[in-house]
């Protein structure tokens, strides 16, 4: 009895702290928005308010503009969606020029993806951020299967992966995430590859190739024919691949896949993941930072603890 | 509403007092369906008094089914209103509703008070599901057809659109993609302006996934935010 | 209207043919239980009647006994489940002994997926089955992600794929369908490795390697830590893989991976499938195989098509 | 029932004809959830005379609570009866049931005639769910117990049953693992025969796919086939 009452002290008592250090980039809590479905950030801004989220990895930059693919580029499925965006963006010019100054203000961490087609693209857009007041760090995205040269070549082979972790190593001094396929056989092998090439943590997982069949006009149902599956249908994929990268390597992993729930998160921070990337969960509700946020904290005091430190893994011990 | 149809009206004030016609909400799923996207629907009547809106809703597939199964008193969670609707059609203007599409044409014609005409097409009588007393406004002239003739006048919205289009100042058209081909093309033919909403699967439904695009003339464009409505000449509707 | 009204007497006029041919595996129609799902077919037996089914996968069998992993082996995922059975099976004597026996009458064809930690076991159950009656075909499961040793390793190395269908291929004459892991970062390679080294026809997908962590208790929540993830969660990675297997090689390809209606089963189809084998969805559903059938046979009515043949593969031409 | 249980009463003539005490049913989802595993529920209460079947669910997660959800009219479809029940209770036996373990001990107690005591347990007065009138039965001994000792006897079930077991031929039990573990235990001790009714995570809940296993001194069986109520001296509780 009394131990139960000291607990419930305890609970009101202190307010735990949900800052973690992910590879050099402070947070105020372990949630951030994916790259992607948050775009750039503006459109989210106006419906919802930040406050809980900490911090946002926009949207793929290229070098130069990119159309992105032809439509349909979106369906849903069994307790996912599949999307073939292919990466449109605006390019690293209009980038820095329109976006970038949006997103300064926001008070989010803000993490850029890059994506290229050649080891070169992907310096060059590391190079031209290099001098930009606001930028936390950079994810590089050797990963997507949206797109038909590049990307995927090198996220699935890990000399690839090596090289461009390199190249883009040599261009910034910003914090570097490597954010790898979940297209392999491996992935264990490609998180060494990008720490051994001076990653300074691993982003994980990508959405898995897939498409559907439109069987009443007998074709691919999205324009592009393949595209990437996300939500929660994945969630167990990118669990244990998180889980086997956290075990590959010693540099901080972001984890990502299906989060929809504070428990879903939780579980990819007890696989070893030190923070947690939510995408397809917003479009289910956008407001689910605060969701993920508030039941961290409530977890925390149930259990006692001060912040997340102690919970990083620990179901691998 | 016939079967396959259900009108679901909603009080939403906030959206109610905003939306414009041929603007559009995502409908989020009632929460025992965590892991299924918001569905878009265009908005059929808002009456900022009462704060109540009204949305048409075809019962396609599993998510239109599972907000037309839920009953009345249960709680939907909307976002909205969303994307640009239609610029106000000058007097003499032409709308073109091919089925569902009659959702946001109904809003748009209740939205104004010059003479106008409703060209209400579908495939077959029971496709016209909008009750003829929600259409019946002052100065609305409505011509209906269908396809196979089982009511109104028996022809496509293209027949009937090509007889109407003389001397009108501008069409604004809602309906499926090879209608808004065919009053696309007949607009260019004539020269006179349209705008069409058009329709695309969708996510975020507020721009920032870039899921929704159609080609245009200026590249791919998002139906959500840059849309649903484009002037005709803008869009590439085979793109 | 004449032509709606001809068309109208054509779907009364005629009955559909479903037969199609497996790998040299007559099969009344394109529908099969996967192996695993279905046990050895005795208790479904009781359950459903058969007659829907063209035929039976069944589970796993080894040289000798495996005692399979500890529970708990299973856990509903969205749209999906995981499952850890660990190739529990009684060994190839006694599956002789004891369950041949009572599936050989079961009027429907019998495929046997054989199972091994090594090549010479592979081998050596593949021998075995040699002599017995009833049995119309293997199917080489090189796949499992539940074993811990072997097993997986054959499905995502090429080389290794070649060699194990080889010795395989030695051992018996019967149709041989080799089964392909989708946990690779190319799958027409595989497919090709199989067929190049003597495989007459290739059957994927196998589950997705995933897990769960419980919470609750800070721990994995399979006893085995991994499992398999299947169900409908990942049929859009399945049809892709179907797809490009389809691609690769000229043998037939027996599709699976999340099938719970005939909508999904026609994509397997249009992707390049000869046949589709259903898992995960006989649990949803006991009856699956009737609903599977009844919808192919309207969809062809529908279509005016005969039979299955045209609609092979046609979404990729 | 309180908040947090429900109990539902099922037509299923077939079932109730057929159904022993400790044996089960896999109820399916809902047609609106069409990739959700069955649930299985012991049979609580079966009127083969009307056909009609009773099952206690406790509100865990999703599936309990789509089914606690039902209105009644609506339809659910069910696969039993399953499994191996227990076997007759001897006169003088004790039946301990921890929480939800009471429903098919429950069935087991109404089943027979003969003396017999029912030990029923759980954390708190709240989770003691069944009806008393549903457990007055002739010749039926009941004492309740609480962990917290919120109602009847503070003590748990195996407190209880270390003072009762003295003389009697058999005990048969359901309900948490560590409460099993030590019914076992004590058994054991005393040399009593014991059967325990084990839950698993299930799929085809037919013995088919080798999911649902327990350990025994032959190596895994499943619960669902082989069990759900196995010979407490078989079964491995920690394995
Ligand atoms: C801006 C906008 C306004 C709309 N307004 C209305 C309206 O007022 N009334 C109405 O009934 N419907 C409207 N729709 C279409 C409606 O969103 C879809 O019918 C609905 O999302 C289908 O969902 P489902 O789960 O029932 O069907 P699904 O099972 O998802 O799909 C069933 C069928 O509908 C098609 N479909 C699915 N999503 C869309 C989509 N976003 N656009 C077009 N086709 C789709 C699919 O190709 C499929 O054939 C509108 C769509 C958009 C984009
Ligand atoms: C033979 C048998 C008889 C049962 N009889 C009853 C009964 O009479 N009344 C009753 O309320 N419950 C009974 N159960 C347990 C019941 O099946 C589970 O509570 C139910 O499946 C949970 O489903 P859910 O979707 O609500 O929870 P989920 O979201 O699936 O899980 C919620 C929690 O329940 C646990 N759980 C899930 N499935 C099972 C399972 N099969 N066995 C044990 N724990 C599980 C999980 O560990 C989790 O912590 C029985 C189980 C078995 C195997
Ligand atoms: C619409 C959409 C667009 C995406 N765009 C990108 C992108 O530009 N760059 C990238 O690295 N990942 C992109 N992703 C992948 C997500 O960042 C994330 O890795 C993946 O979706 C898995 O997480 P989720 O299941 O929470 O969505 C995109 C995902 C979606 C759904
Ligand atoms: C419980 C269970 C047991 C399985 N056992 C086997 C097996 O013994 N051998 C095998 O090749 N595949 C096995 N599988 C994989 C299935 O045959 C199938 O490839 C996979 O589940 C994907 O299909 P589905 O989504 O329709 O289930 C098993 C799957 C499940 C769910
Ligand atoms: S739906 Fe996301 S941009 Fe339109
Ligand atoms: S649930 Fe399939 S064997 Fe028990």
């Amino acid at each position: 009895m009394d131990e139960k009452k000291d607990k419930k002290r305890q609970e009101k008592e202190f307010e735990p702290d949900l800052s973690v250090d992910l590879a050099g980039i402070v947070l105020k809590n372990p949630v951030l928005a994916a790259s992607g479905p948050f775009g750039y950030g503006h459109e989210y801004g106006e419906l919802t308010n930040f406050k809980d989220l900490a911090g946002i990895i926009v949207k793929g930059v290229s070098l130069e503009p990119w159309p992105g693919n032809s439509p349909p580029r979106i369906s849903e499925t069994p307790a996912g969606m599949l999307n073939a965006v292919g990466l449109q963006n605006p390019g690293l010019r209009n980038f820095i020029k329109e976006d970038l100054p949006r997103l300064r203000n926001c008070g989010l961490r803000l993490i850029v993806n890059v994506v290229g087609c050649t080891m070169d693209e992907y310096a060059g857009v590391a190079c031209g951020l290099a001098g930009e007041v606001g930028i936390d760090g950079l994810e590089l995205n050797i990963s997507c299967p949206n797109i038909k040269a590049g990307g995927m070549a090198f996220g699935t082979d890990p000399a690839a992966t090596r090289q461009v972790v390199e190249a883009v190593r040599r261009e910034t001094k910003l914090p570097l995430l490597v954010k790898l396929s979940p297209n392999v056989a491996d992935i264990g092998i490609m998180a060494r590859a990008a720490e051994e090439a001076g990653a300074d943590g691993i982003s994980l997982i990508n959405t898995l190739s897939g498409m559907l069949i439109n069987t009443a006009d007998k074709k691919p149902l999205l324009g592009n024919t393949f595209g990437g599956l996300s939500g929660p249908a994945i969630m167990p994929v990118a669990l244990k691949m998180v889980w086997q990268a956290a075990e590959a390597v010693k540099i901080p992993v972001l984890g990502m896949g299906g989060i929809t729930t504070a428990d879903d998160a939780l579980q990819f921070i007890m696989a070893g993941a030190r923070a947690v990337a939510i995408g397809t969960g917003l479009f289910y509700n956008p407001e689910l930072a605060t969701v993920i946020k508030t039941g961290l904290e409530r977890y925390l005091k149930k259990e006692g603890l001060l912040n997340l430190d102690q919970l990083e893994g620990i179901a691998r011990s | 509403m016939g079967p396959g149809f259900c009108r679901i009206t909603l009080a939403a004030p906030d959206i109610a007092s905003l939306v414009e016609p041929g603007q559009f909400v995502q409908v989020f799923m009632p929460p025992e369906h965590p892991h299924m996207l918001p569905r878009p629907f265009s908005i059929y009547k808002a009456d900022a008094e009462n704060g109540v809106l009204t949305i048409l809703v075809e019962i396609k597939g599993k998510g239109s089914r599972l907000l037309a199964d839920r009953g009345p008193g249960s709680f939907l969670k909307l976002l909205g209103p969303l994307g640009r609707g239609f610029p106000p059609p000058p007097p003499g203007s032409i709308l073109v509703a091919g089925g569902m599409g009659i959702a946001p044409l109904a809003f748009l014609a209740e939205s104004v008070n010059k003479p106008r005409t409703l060209l209400y097409c579908a495939r077959t009588a029971d496709l016209l599901v909008c009750p003829g007393a929600d259409l019946d406004l002052p100065g609305l002239q409505i011509i209906r057809a269908t396809d196979d003739g089982t009511t109104g006048i028996k022809g496509t919205a293209a027949d009937l659109l090509s007889g109407q289009i003389e001397g009108a100042p501008a069409v604004f058209a809602c309906g499926p993609r090879p209608m808004l081909t065919a009053v696309k093309e007949i607009c260019l033919r004539w020269g006179v302006n349209a705008w069409l909403s058009l329709e695309e699967r969708m996510a975020c439904g507020i721009g920032a996934c870039v899921g929704c695009v159609v080609l245009t003339i200026d590249g791919y464009k998002r139906v959500c935010r840059d849309g649903p409505v484009f002037p005709a000449e803008e869009v590439i509707l085979d793109g």
